[in-house]
């Protein structure tokens, strides 16, 4: 039982978890900077599946898997970094860095210039 | 395939299409080549037409095919029976328009009004020229399209809604006549008209589906033929000008789905299977009801345009009524008084349309003794009105005739009664507004006619007196053989209707 | 390389991609030229992309390969990252080129003058190419990325206008984009543990219907679905459509959802087909017929122009959606999917260029108060009206085409299918019809107005590509009613399909 | 042995599930930010377990270093705008006409603006309870499917032998840098293009403002930039070149060189470097735009695009990867720096 358990296959499920986790979180927070992260912590559980999924078995590591990782990260940071501009940028239209859910007040047809 | 032929009908339609896009994107204020345009394509039609029906009578085959889908073509071909409908569409095109530039002088949007005119007429001449049921479904829907714009011409909130009523109610229908179209598609693939029917070559056990998908495509056909209960948008329509009117009623969207049921009847199922499957007697129930119904309110009706829209309702049904009967002589009848109608109906409406803009009449009462301020108008309507009571010689006393002789062939002695029935209602709307117009001392004192030398804008009132002569030529003249029951009986002996045990030595010898 | 598989194609393959990535990087690098390169560069790429399309045609019948395939590099699948040209690739450039350079046209009167022009072109020609190299990936892990530089490009687009509901409505993009692409890489992740490769055709050999392939299958395709503002997750869609400068909106809602479906198609096709079940097509058909009403009853009750049309997206992606389970039944049907793409793209980029510039015009677009410019912009009434049919899917347009492949596919596989699924698939062919009637009249109500007695105002005048771009668009849009049979012709030569 | 090495990978998945929850779960915005540094370098151990020392210099470098400063600089900002009379940490952002309209501000978002709560502005609403047990199903019986699929699948026999089979060819003796700059060079060419587009979005998004709330201008933080930069870009360099074979690579050397970049906007406040906004964008554009003129020569000598002629592999790519860092660079350290050139608006 012990054997089988190499990181290989028990990191995955770790992955699975975190990707989870992070789901959880991306549903339930509304602040922008916890989804953000909670976007990330999602990417975190993909790698470490691809990863695991490297180091599976005996041979040495799946160097194919390690660089899509590597890629991965780099277009998570890069992804994250505009996030959060777009934060920066929507708090400074708003004065608040929540979505807040529901129709925006264009949807309700009352726009500040109306007549 | 006959690559020139094809062409002909190509350009058939692009004499319409082609200007009424032209016509759309004119300066409003261009009126004069708006003009030049319009009547120049209606004669270039005319002429094309001519053309078509000379070839058509020496035994040329014209046809054009396109592949739209694998298994969905796009078909234009000419057959005596399309050349019946393209014929009276285009020569009553080329007169509307007349009737319309007259009509329209001076008020707003008329570039839209045309370019959408013109599309119309483009759609119903394809509808005519369509050589399979996709096509002609198509060009159905085209036709709803383009005569929305002109039932809200006006922009009035009645306008709106009627135009609303008059989508709702085609693009319904065109939704089922498509769903049917397609449940033939796969069960007999796409094939082109056929006198006789191309679904007789079936074998029995389809017969259950057939006549679903049959009840489907009348109940299709049956909102733009304004049969009963779905024909309530036509009467709503009234509220679009006069020329908009006469196109709906007599040259375009009721004459489609009449002929619609026409080549469902005749060249999709064959008058013997739709007995066989019934088809037959459901419409002819249909149409019987909705003669009678028309009637009734086109007598309860007080607005003139209220009361001919009724007619209209029961006059069309005259053609259901004829082809439901599906003898050789029911047919001839139906078939004849496609034309019939349409001359009728379009000569009463350019009279109502002459009395609101001259005189600023709608109402029936308001008729009395206009025949003194108008009596050239007065006698058109005149025409008209004794038309559509059927009264001999006039057009629609043959077609009455031959309804009746149909429906002893086809021992529906009941449908005598109908007939009867009908004649007498129209006697009871029509022959009271004449009586009034022509004897009847006139409340009002009416302006003299000092604006124009004749008593109405010529172009309201040629056309008019023109429609009139036409509607009553082929009462007088059924015997040549040029006139529509001329050319409507050699339809039906030549087979391009195929009828059951189809034996005309009888049918020629009762006419009048 | 395959010896059937002529030099030609593979050399335009290659430009093809080397195009589509080489132009949004010169625009980047000097954003002060980035119209001209973009317009200049947009042009040829049409020109190249219908030599290749004549080449591919001319070839494809003598090919023994499905698609032409090219591993970059020079290494051939699974090691290297191959790119995939067969009729539907090619289809979807057409479709992206041509909304792309209408766009591009309308877009020189729309932004000109703003602060944000420079910023504008490199972003909207990353958007164009991003999609380009989507749709000519054919490796999972390429494919990943090329979704995140479409979206983020997308996303930026729409927060261009630094509107406060713009940069709202790109917010809740970027998230449902990034959550999508995570799940897409994550089953594409389980894909490789599996199999060990990464290419779709390689995959497509090697998968069945084992557990991998399903929980792969839910988490690919409900990322895209996502992507695709599917029902239930197209509440960020109007937001996003709705207030993005008006060419990007035309994009988004004519190609980039599209796109989400076109990978949706692409995988299903090449991968995922074993896994086709009736539960699944009843899932499928119940989403898309609940997209379907209750974009339409949204887009009958929306204020705004361009949210009757951001949500009629919404309706008609529906529409796409009801093709799956019919194709599931049917599969000889999926060219129906491309067909709605098509047609869709076209029109749709019609109607939202056409409200942009009604909104130009009138400086709002509120649906209350648009008569007056409605009535005195009878071009634009044209386009919308005109590209609204192709919606309805009323003849002579492509969206007729599309609907009568969909129902005549539904009323086929109805007829055949199992009794059970008889009656569902009876309910797809009602929602179809039901659907059309939604769309009539929400059409009605833009166009409606326009035709209403009242004041004319043509409000601040616009460019002529503003003027005529939305005309070309519906033009098209009809124009393809004509021209279904060689669309067919070109999707005949398509991967994955036997 | 393996069951200590065991429990040390049971030990560590538990630490980093429990680190992200309590990242997640935080009503402290610098707390979560914090904690979630803290999950990236724990990361990058676990990666050290998972046999991948090059993704767990990555994760350390990227993941928990640059994505950490732009973190924090962010919460600086957002601090900045929602109490801007509260200290006087910097330049007030340039006046924004849109920035004004603030007239819908929903009740939670005037909480989190409340001028009385001093540092409010890094704090956030609690998660409402409702609608919890439905998350908790959707997450909870996601992952249960998940492990169950991983728990049953098949092992492929992975790319590992095709990469090895291969090595000779590719010019370099790394297998990794083999993959992202040979056998997979077109994803690495959309990577850059990616971190371009990032840098690009940035921009449009509007013009930078001077850093917000700097730490106080000491003599620790010059200083420590004066020895930390040579130190930097000598192991930038060093990861650069090392990349050919062994742990390293232009992404890695990329996020340090970046690194000492924001370092250096840091220790200067007051004027922050403003180069020519073009040579900005040529600089953030080269890298990608060398790659792909390099590959050129492959679609037109054949056999395909972004095909290295053997015998020049090593070095094409070491000139790629050279272009590829000091782009890397330069766009990290102008997405810490925020919008784009007021001068490019001229």
């Amino acid at each position: 039982m012990i054997e089988s358990l190499d990181p290989g296959t028990l990191y995955p499920f770790g992955g699975a978890a975190l990707f989870a986790l992070g789901l959880h979180g991306l549903i339930r927070r509304r602040h922008l900077i916890l989804r953000i992260l909670a976007v990330n912590i999602m990417g975190s559980g993909v790698f470490m599946v691809f990863l695991g999924i490297a180091a599976r078995g005996d041979a040495p590591p799946d160097p194919v898997a390690q660089a899509l990782t590597l890629t991965g990260i780099v277009v998570a940071v890069s992804a994250t970094a505009f996030a959060l501009a777009l934060t920066v940028h929507l708090a400074r239209l708003t004065g608040h860095a929540v979505l807040l859910p529901g129709p925006l007040r264009t949807h309700r047809g009352n726009r500040p210039e109306d007549p | 395939m006959n690559a020139d032929g094809g062409l002909l009908l190509l350009a058939i339609l692009a004499s319409s299409l082609v200007p009424g896009l032209l016509i759309f994107f004119l300066p409003e204020e261009r009126h004069g080549l708006r003009t030049l345009l319009n009547l120049s394509a209606a004669g270039i039609k005319l002429v094309l037409v001519g053309v078509l029906l000379l070839g058509v009578q020496r035994g040329e085959t014209f046809e054009f095919g396109l592949t739209l889908l694998p298994g969905v073509d796009f078909v234009l071909a000419a057959d005596a029976l399309s050349l019946l409908f393209a014929t009276l569409s285009s020569i009553l095109w080329f007169v509307t328009t007349l009737y319309a530039i007259g009509y329209l002088e001076g008020s707003p949007r008329r570039s839209r009004f045309f370019g959408f005119f013109s599309l119309c007429v483009s759609a119903t001449v394809g509808i005519a020229l369509s050589g399979n049921l996709i096509t002609f479904v198509i060009f159905y829907e085209i036709l709803t399209l383009a005569t929305w714009p002109l039932v809200v011409h006006r922009g009035t909130p009645e306008a709106l809604r009627a135009g609303r009523l008059y989508l709702a109610y085609t693009i319904t229908s065109g939704l089922v006549l498509l769903v049917a179209v397609i449940a033939l598609n796969l069960l007999a693939g796409s094939q082109p008209f056929e006198s006789g029917g191309y679904l007789r070559h079936l074998s029995p056990d389809t017969h259950g589906l057939l006549q679903v998908i049959g009840l489907a495509l009348i109940a299709g056909f049956a909102v733009k033929a304004a049969l009963i209960p779905l024909h309530s948008w036509l009467p709503r329509a009234m509220v679009a000008p006069a020329p908009v009117s006469a196109l709906l009623h007599a040259v375009a969207v009721v004459k489609a789905g009449a002929f619609g049921l026409v080549r469902t009847f005749n060249d999709v199922f064959g008058l013997e299977l739709a007995a066989t499957l019934h088809l037959t007697d459901v419409l002819l129930v249909l149409a019987a009801l909705t003669i009678l119904y028309g009637s009734i309110q086109a007598l309860r009706a007080h607005d003139i345009k209220q009361r001919l829209a009724f007619s209209t309702v029961s006059q069309v049904s005259y053609i259901a009524l004829g082809l439901a009967l599906a003898g050789p002589l029911g047919v001839v009848g139906g078939l004849v008084h496609l034309v019939h109608q349409g001359l009728t109906k379009i000569t009463l409406f350019f009279c109502a349309g002459n009395f609101a803009e001259t005189l600023g009449i709608h109402e029936i009462r308001e008729m009395r003794g206009v025949g003194r301020r108008m009596p050239l108008t007065m006698a058109a309507f005149t025409v008209g009105g004794l038309g559509m009571i059927g009264l001999p010689p006039l057009a629609g006393f043959i077609s009455k005739w031959y309804l009746g002789l149909g429906a002893l062939e086809g021992d529906a002695v009941w449908i005598l009664g109908v007939l009867a029935l009908s004649s007498l209602l129209n006697a009871a709307y029509f022959l009271p507004p004449i009586i009034a117009g022509w004897m009847a001392e006139p409340e009002v004192t009416r302006p003299p006619a000092h604006k124009t030398r004749f008593e109405s804008h010529w172009m309201l009132l040629f056309p008019t007196l023109f429609v009139a002569v036409l509607a009553l030529l082929p009462g007088l003249l059924a015997g040549l053989e040029l006139s529509p029951l001329g050319w409507v009986e050699r339809i039906v002996e030549r087979g391009y209707v195929l009828v059951p045990g189809s034996d005309m030595e009888n049918g020629t010898g009762v006419a009048p | 390389m395959s010896a059937t598989i002529p030099e030609s194609l593979v050399f335009a393959t290659g430009a093809l991609a080397a195009v589509s990535l080489g132009l949004p990087l010169l625009a980047s690098a000097w954003p002060w030229q980035a119209r001209r390169i973009g317009l200049l560069g947009l042009s040829l790429s049409i020109l190249g992309l219908l030599a290749t399309i004549g080449l591919f045609l001319d070839a494809a019948p003598g090919m023994d390969a499905p698609a032409v395939r090219v591993g970059l590099g020079g290494w051939e699948a699974p090691l290297g990252v191959t790119l995939h040209l067969d009729g539907l690739t090619l289809a979807m450039l057409l479709l992206n080129a041509l909304v792309a350079l209408a766009g591009s046209l309308y877009a020189r009167g729309y932004i000109r003058g703003s602060a944000e022009q420079r910023q504008f072109w490199p972003l909207w020609l990353w958007l164009w190419g991003g999609l380009n190299l989507l749709v000519l990936s054919g490796d999972a892990f390429n494919l990943y990325i090329t979704l995140e530089i479409a979206s983020l490009s997308a996303v930026a687009l729409v927060a261009l206008t630094g509107d406060t509901d713009a940069v709202t409505g790109a917010m809740r993009y970027l998230l449902i984009n990034l959550l999508g692409s995570l799940s897409f890489l994550l089953g594409a992740a389980l894909l490789y543990g599996e199999f060990g490769v990464l290419d779709l055709t390689l995959l497509g050999e090697l998968a069945g219907d084992g557990p991998t392939e399903r929980m792969a299958a839910a988490l690919m395709l409900g990322g895209l679905l996502m992507k695709a503002a599917v029902f239930p997750l197209h509440v960020w869609l109007a937001t996003a459509h709705a207030s993005a400068p008006a060419p990007v909106s035309g994009m988004l809602s004519g190609m980039v959802v599209a796109a989400m479906f076109y990978l949706i198609l692409r995988l299903w096709l090449l991968i995922f087909a074993p896994l086709g079940t009736p539960a699944l097509a009843v899932l499928l058909g119940l989403l898309g017929s609940a997209a379907l009403v209750w974009g339409s009853l949204q887009a009958l009750r929306a204020p705004r122009l361009k949210i009757v049309a951001a949500y009629s997206t919404v309706a008609q992606m529906g529409y796409i959606a009801l093709a799956f389970p019919i194709l599931i039944l049917q599969p000889a049907a999926w060219p129906v999917v491309v067909f709605f793409a098509f047609a869709h793209g076209l029109a749709k980029a019609a109607v939202l260029m056409g409200a942009g510039t009604l909104q130009k015009a009138a400086g709002h677009d509120r649906m209350n108060a648009l008569g007056p410019v409605l009535r005195a912009r009878g071009r634009t009434v044209f386009a919308l009206g005109l590209g609204g049919i192709s919606l309805m899917g009323l003849p002579l347009t492509g969206g007729f085409l599309a609907k009568y492949l969909l129902l005549e596919a539904g009323m086929h596989g109805a007829a055949d299918a199992p009794p059970v699924m008889q009656a569902w698939t009876w309910l797809w062919v009602v929602m179809v019809a039901l659907g059309s009637l939604l769309a009539t009249a929400y059409i009605l109500r833009m166009v409606a107005p326009a035709f209403a007695r009242g004041e004319r105002d043509p409000g601040v005048p616009v460019s002529a590509g503003m003027e005529w771009m939305p005309l070309a668009l519906a033009a098209g849009a009809a124009a393809m009613g004509l021209a279904g049979a060689p669309l067919m012709h070109l999707l005949e030569h398509t991967a994955g399909v036997s | 042995m393996n069951a200590a090495l065991l429990a040390f990978d049971v030990v560590l998945l538990a630490g980093l599930l429990g680190v992200a929850w309590r990242c997640l779960a935080s009503t402290d915005l610098f707390r979560a930010v914090v904690l979630f540094i803290t999950f990236g370098l724990l990361l990058a151990i676990a990666w050290v377990r998972l046999e991948a020392p090059d993704i767990a210099l990555a994760e350390a470098a990227i993941g928990a270093g640059i994505t950490g400063a732009l973190l924090l600089v962010t919460l600086e900002r957002l601090k900045h705008i929602m109490n801007p009379h509260r200290g006087d940490a910097g330049p007030s952002p340039p006046p924004d006409p849109v920035a004004s309209d603030t007239g819908n501000a929903d009740a939670e978002a005037r909480d989190a603006r409340d001028p009385g709560a001093g540092n409010v502005a890094l704090s956030c609403a609690p998660t409402p309870a409702r609608g919890r047990w439905s998350a908790v199903a959707v997450s909870g019986g996601l992952a249960l499917l998940l492990m169950a699929t991983l728990a049953t699948q098949d092992h492929g026999p992975g790319l590992q032998p095709a990469v090895a089979a291969h090595m000779d060819v590719s010019g370099v003796d790394h297998g990794i840098t083999a993959v992202l700059l040979n056998f997979r060079a077109w994803d690495t060419l959309l990577e850059l293009a990616m971190v371009l587009l990032a840098g690009l979005g940035a921009w449009s998004l509007g013009r930078h403002d001077a850093l917000p709330a700097r730490p106080a201008p000491g003599p620790v933080l010059p200083g420590a930039v004066r020895l930390l930069l040579p130190v930097a870009i000598v192991t930038g360099v060093y990861l650069l070149w090392a990349g050919s074979h062994a742990p390293g690579g232009a992404f890695q050397a990329g996020a340090v060189l970046g690194a000492a970049g924001i370092l250096m906007s840091l220790a200067r406040p007051h004027s922050l470097p403003d180069p020519d906004p073009r040579l900005l964008r040529i600089g953030v554009t080269a890298g990608a735009l060398l790659f792909l003129a390099l590959g050129l020569w492959g679609l037109f000598a054949g056999p395909a695009l972004l095909t290295w002629p053997r015998n020049l592999a090593y070095p094409l790519i070491l000139i790629i990867e050279t272009g590829a860092t000091l782009s890397i660079a330069l766009t990290l350290v102008a997405l810490f720096v925020g919008g784009r050139s007021p001068r490019e608006d001229a």
